[in-house]
């Protein structure tokens, strides 16, 4: 077994475990940010299958952006919430 | 093993709509579809000891091994789909909450 | 309920040891890992000769601006609608104010932010100028643009009123990648075929319409994410 | 003149539409003028892109098929875009990405590609239900179409690793070089699954009900109409040259097939809201076309698309226009609604007779071709089902008129525009007129589509 085998299994098991959590979560808010994690994690994995440009991509677009916009509107019907 | 592992988080975020009730985790469960998808796609077209697709020196072009380029094209095209139907969706699940008042679908009901 | 899930979680993963189990016993389908190129399509995308044709290092980029730019227009239109759909959803008619985010700006922030902005703007688009030779390209290079937008946004509470100047950029950027592909329509013989020379590899002013491509694109990409983050965070006036 | 016009034309204009609201409509009724016409002069064959030669680059595919495709489409949306010239403004640039979109979807002969544009018909489709104001149907609409579409890449991209090309011509060549029948049926199930959500076969349809059965005069034509009749076009292409049906797989498909037809005039039956009895019709008229399609009958179910989106438009627009000035669409409520307008209710009553295959009109000439044909090809227990399906769909289609013809005890005060009226006529003219005149029907063959005859030739 090479490194690349050893870290891919770590990454994967990491990643299907924290989809699962994230699936599951009580919060819609913890889901949102697990959700953060497993794009991140899913940057690693893109870098390890040499993929920059969709490391890069996936970085700014699917972990920042997504996320930002899923706080955006959790944030905005929270204070409706409170009216 | 990623390929694997992509073929399981695709199938967990089916999972998860099939689930989940609401609105938001039922979104969070898409993009977890789409992030499976995307590796699947990039898994595809790795090779062992290939290096990324860019050339650095022109004369080296024919010597190295290249992983596949296409999904990785293919992806940069559905990770930005995914972005747009993400976006359209969660101002989707705004306007449920401004209708009714809640993000879970239970709730709402089918008195429409 | 909770037995439901689980039966469902049963099937789910079964069907995922099912479509890994076909894939192994699939005999065209590669391992992982142990790809032949020279069965595939991109085996011709990496010969040298087609490279030069296209002139750009970054061969992701060939492919995404060049030899596949058609899927490209698409995905800019895709982002499009979305923005389109988004403030139609939230009704950009009626009268709005900005989300309310329980903080006001202090000197510091204001200062601070200005500065930020202009540093992320630069890398955004040193990104963008040079997604033709490294990795990167219009896509994260217009969303960082959007980014330092959205830095502004949050600094300034006057902001918003200046933020309808994109529709204009948002047109504009579409409107060129079109009329380009239109170009290459008339000028030379095919819809989006490159009608200037391809120049050297690995030059800045290299690889012919694909950099203008790339440009249009990170503008449009960067004017198209601004307008949804604008409309996610405006509420309707309550009055 | 190159046939990426049909696409770029729109876009541009798209794009365009934004700057001014006031003239986004009429951008969007020149865009698709611009179309019908140009397409009288555009030369058939592949229309490359970019310069580059398939395999390498992304080219589209312009023959008779897609070309009938391109005139209803692009005719309908003149229609539906004139109708609603006042009412739906605001949607003239989304309707203009949707006229991009569909035309690209019937044109193009890259699978990936076919993905980009599914997924911007599908967008400009989620934001033309929004026009519904029923919020959470969107949401499932939304939902279901990303799977589906999430399904038909990951099918495709199985394919790419096998075979190595994304061109659909240079797909079914190789697949029938060398192809191993047990490794496609994956990727064959998961595509047509992805695609049937979008053509909504049965079980893959539960969005439907929800998006055509509040619709209006814009959503109900343009979602059961134009995208129904685009969407089993493409599946239609794809049944027709790339998916292998073989063994079991062929089994389980069409007896789902059949199923869908046989729920969707039951549900049609039982249900007493005349747009949900107009909807589970489509349904299982859907299924119906692409049976068609996987015994082989091409041409037949060609006609049979163009002639229900014609009939199921005139339906949709007479019954969602009463129920949006009634505020109702109770069969019961609606009664006695052509009493006054008889104009209306003459051209309704051909196309929901020619939906049912009357003789005289249009849909019996098909109707009696596709029955023949499959009795030809021995398949005599679809041909039963068919028949049955008919009886059940005739029954409920006589009530539904009955009741809109007889007075009730209150008036309605649903009036027709004249430009509404000149397009029923005119729709209902043409559906009697190739019924009794079908000479120009009996012309064309199975040849519609190229494809094959491309492979086979080089």
């Amino acid at each position: 077994m090479t490194a690349f085998d050893i870290l891919s299994l770590i990454l994967g098991v990491m990643m299907v475990v924290i989809v699962f959590v994230a699936i599951h979560a009580k919060k819609m808010i913890s889901a949102v940010l697990f959700l953060s994690l497993v794009s991140m994690l899913a940057v690693v994995a893109f870098v390890m299958l040499k993929a920059p440009d969709v490391a890069i991509t996936e970085a700014v677009i699917g972990s920042g952006l997504v996320t930002s916009l899923f706080v955006f509107t959790l944030l905005a019907t929270r204070k409706e919430g409170v009216k | 093993m990623i390929q694997y592992a992509a073929i399981v988080i695709f199938v967990l975020g089916l999972y998860g709509i099939l689930v989940n009730r609401n609105v938001i985790k039922m979104i969070v469960s898409l993009n977890v579809m789409e992030i499976g998808l995307n590796l699947f796609i990039i898994s595809i077209g790795f090779i062992y000891d290939g290096i990324a697709p860019i050339i650095t020196s022109t004369e080296a072009a024919g010597a190295l091994i290249y992983v596949d380029p296409l999904p990785q094209a293919l992806v940069l095209t559905a990770i930005v789909i995914g972005v747009g139907t993400t976006a359209l969706a969660l101002a989707v699940a705004k306007s449920i909450h401004r209708v009714h008042g809640t993000f879970d679908l239970n709730e709402v009901g089918d008195l429409q | 309920m909770k037995l439901k899930n689980l039966l469902a979680l049963l099937v789910t993963l079964l069907l995922a040891l099912a479509i890994i189990l076909t894939l192994n016993n699939n005999t065209l389908f590669p391992a992982f890992g142990d790809v032949d190129l020279a069965d595939r399509v991109s085996g011709q995308y990496l010969d040298s000769a087609q490279i030069d044709e296209i002139g750009a290092a970054n061969i992701v980029t060939a492919i995404v601006v060049g030899f596949r730019g058609f899927d490209t227009l698409g995905e800019v239109t895709v982002l499009f609608i979305s923005s389109l759909g988004v403030a139609l959803l939230f009704g950009a008619s009626r009268k709005q104010k900005r989300l309310d985010a329980d903080f006001s700006p202090n000197f510091m922030l204001r200062v601070g932010s200005r500065v930020l902005f202009g540093v992320i703007l630069t890398v955004g688009l040193y990104i963008i100028l040079h997604g033709h030779l490294t990795p990167g390209g219009g896509f994260p290079g217009g969303t960082m643009i959007a980014s330092a937008i959205l830095l502004l946004y949050l600094a300034d509470d006057q902001f918003r009123a200046k933020i309808k100047g994109f529709k204009i950029l948002e047109s504009a950027s579409g409107s060129l990648y079109v009329v380009i592909g239109l170009l290459g329509l008339v000028l030379a013989t095919y819809f989006l075929q490159n009608f200037l020379p391809a120049g050297t590899v690995g030059n800045l002013l290299s690889a012919g319409i694909f950099p203008i491509l790339y440009i249009l694109i990170g503008l449009k990409v960067g004017s198209e994410i601004s307008g949804i983050i604008d409309n996610f965070l405006t509420e309707e006036d309550a009055k | 003149m190159s046939a990426v016009l049909l696409i770029a034309v729109p876009l541009l204009a798209a794009f365009l539409s934004i700057l001014s609201k006031k003239i986004a409509p009429y951008l969007l009724l020149a865009a698709a003028l611009f179309n019908i016409v140009i397409l009288f002069f555009l030369p058939e064959g592949f229309v490359i892109i970019g310069g580059f030669v398939q395999p390498l680059g992304i080219n589209l595919l312009f023959d008779p098929f897609a070309k009938i495709a391109l005139f209803l489409v692009n005719g309908l949306v003149l229609v539906i875009a004139f109708l609603n010239l006042k009412a739906f403004a605001g949607f003239a640039s989304i309707l203009l990405v949707a006229l991009a979109g569909l035309n690209g979807l019937v044109l193009t002969n890259d699978l990936f590609n076919l993905f980009v544009f599914l997924e911007i018909a599908g967008i400009a489709g989620y934001l033309i239900s929004v026009s519904n104001k029923k919020p959470v149907h969107t949401f499932h609409y939304v939902v279901l179409g990303a799977i589906g579409s999430s399904l038909y890449l990951f099918g495709l991209i199985i394919l790419y690793a096998m075979f190595g090309t994304l061109n659909m011509v240079g797909m079914i060549e190789m697949i029938e070089t060398g192809g191993n029948y047990a490794d496609l049926i994956l990727p064959f199930v998961l595509m047509f699954i992805g695609l049937g959500v979008e053509a909504k076969l049965l079980p893959f349809n539960s969005w439907v009900k929800g998006v055509l059965g509040k619709s209006n005069t814009m959503s109900g034509p343009m979602i059961a109409s134009v995208y129904a009749a685009a969407i089993a076009f493409v599946l239609g292409r794809l049944i027709n040259n790339l998916f292998q049906f073989e063994g079991p797989l062929l089994t389980v498909v069409l007896v789902i097939l059949a199923t869908g037809i046989v729920l969707g005039e039951t549900m049609a039956f039982a249900s007493t809201k005349a747009r949900e009895i107009l909807l589970y019709s489509a349904v299982a008229q859907a299924s119906l076309i692409a049976l068609l399609f996987v015994n082989g009958v091409v041409i037949w179910a060609v006609f049979l698309i163009v002639a229900n989106a014609l009939s199921k438009t005139v339906m949709f627009l007479v019954i969602n226009k009463a129920a949006g000035d009634t505020g109702s669409d109770d069969v019961n409520d609606l009664q006695g609604l052509f009493a006054k307008n008889v104009l209306v209710g003459i051209a309704f009553t051909l196309a929901a007779l020619s939906v049912m295959g009357m003789p005289l009109l249009v849909g019996f000439v098909i109707k009696l071709n596709f029955l023949t044909a499959l009795a030809a090809a021995n398949q005599i227990a679809f041909v039963a089902i068919i028949l049955i399906a008919s009886l059940v769909e005739g029954i409920y289609f006589i009530r539904l008129l009955v009741k809109l013809w007889y007075r009730g005890d209150k008036d309605l005060d649903v009036k027709y525009g004249l430009s509404f009226k000149i397009v029923f006529v005119v729709i209902a003219t043409a559906l009697l007129v190739f019924g009794t005149y079908s000479a120009p029907l009996n012309q064309l063959d199975n040849g519609v589509d190229t494809i094959a005859e491309v492979i086979n030739n080089g």
